[in-house]
């Protein structure tokens, strides 16, 4: 299931309503994106995500797809806030569940990992030096790289 | 053609989107048509000055700039991603 | 924080509980286990998990420790529910909280591996065919072992 | 010394905890005191019947068959561990 949405989600009743009544799911692996009022050694008071409309949610339902191809996953949430940010607020949701924990842990990192370059979300940043569009990071270019080969475990 | 620009695009050009139509053929590169996009004005020519940043999506799929625009109804530039 | 408890957790409360107010943690990864109804082609009606009191505990400390000695975590929970348990239950909750994600990631990861192999609990199925103590898989020692070494990020 | 049995040592043997009393030197391995725990019925000796799956701490530290049981007031057998 994927949603892009401007209100806060809630971690623990999104995994509750992923697995609820179900006896076939060992592991569940939620990370949660949060905001942080330092980036980089920049002070930041507000963060605004925009996204593409339409594009934004075709991308994360193709993940998510590419997800269960390659990992045994029994069920997985995506949901992505955009609008303005206050640092603490939730940014991003991420839950896999499956019957062994490799397969969830992996496939989190996955999904975040392509989520973080291949999905059409821009950060800005605004704070007491004025606003500024956050820049890619090539440490998460280097993490989604790991990932065009096979998976490690299936 | 609907024409959407995104993140410091549209800060640049000062417009979400704008629809322009496109000759006929449909034989333009996306390379090709940034070329007739800069020559509109400054706003432009600045959004696209470094074109390794240049990201672009025909119909919601990311093509590079050598895609030929065919028959795609939209067209959006923006820089690299940073959600998540 | 650690806790050996018999009564159920709530995997959101917890999270909110181990980083309300902060903003500085920018990734959370919430480990779930949970009881499955069948488990290597047995059916299992009641998992009854055993410790050693006290030894459960100063071991999920020093595995706690030994995370936040390998990885720039800023907050982490580890629950682990011990008694009679039916399937579908709640077993054990790891949360590791930090600015990154691939430091939570690997913490938690780490964190159910040694759990898995270091800390004293003991798993009785019973079924229709009986009750039986569960063996120990070669899986987990496997998983144990990439631990090792150093970690891949700090 | 207190003595505590876990798992399938508890129904093999029939006792969770017991009471044992040491010679005073503290120079008997924890093998050497698996041995005496043999010779004190069947039960015993099918707990401790594949040496391969029995665990042991002393005073809740993880430790080998050869270490020596010094002056540890808790000894405690297990099988391999399963949790999580």
């Amino acid at each position: 299931m994927v949603r892009v949405q401007t209100e806060d989600f809630d971690p623990g009743g999104e995994l509750e309503a992923l697995i609820a009544g179900r006896t076939d799911v060992g592991a569940s692996v939620s990370f949660v994106g949060h905001m942080r009022a330092r980036n980089e050694d920049r002070d930041v008071e507000t963060m605004t995500l925009e996204h593409y409309p339409g594009m934004a949610e075709k991308v994360l339902g193709e993940l998510e797809a590419e997800a269960h191809r390659r990992w045994p996953l029994q069920a997985s949430t995506i949901i992505h806030r955009v609008g303005p940010l206050k640092p603490g607020d939730r940014i991003v949701l991420v839950i896999t569940a499956s019957a062994h924990r490799q397969a969830a842990f992996e496939a989190a990192e996955f999904l975040m990992d392509w989520l973080k370059t291949k999905a059409p979300f821009w950060k800005k940043e605004s704070g007491p030096t004025g606003d500024s569009w956050v820049s890619s990071r090539s440490a998460d270019e280097n993490a989604a790289q790991r990932w065009t080969a096979s998976p490690k475990s299936k | 053609m609907k024409v959407l620009y995104f993140a410091w695009f549209r800060d640049r050009i000062g417009l979400a989107e704008e629809e322009i139509n496109l000759d006929a053929s449909g034989d333009q590169t996306v390379r090709d048509f940034i070329g007739d996009l800069v020559a509109r004005g400054e706003g432009y020519s600045i959004a696209f000055e470094d074109m390794s940043v240049v990201h672009v999506a025909l119909d919601m799929q990311e093509v590079d700039h050598d895609t030929l625009i065919g028959s795609a109804s939209e067209i959006a530039f923006y820089p690299p991603f940073t959600g998540g």
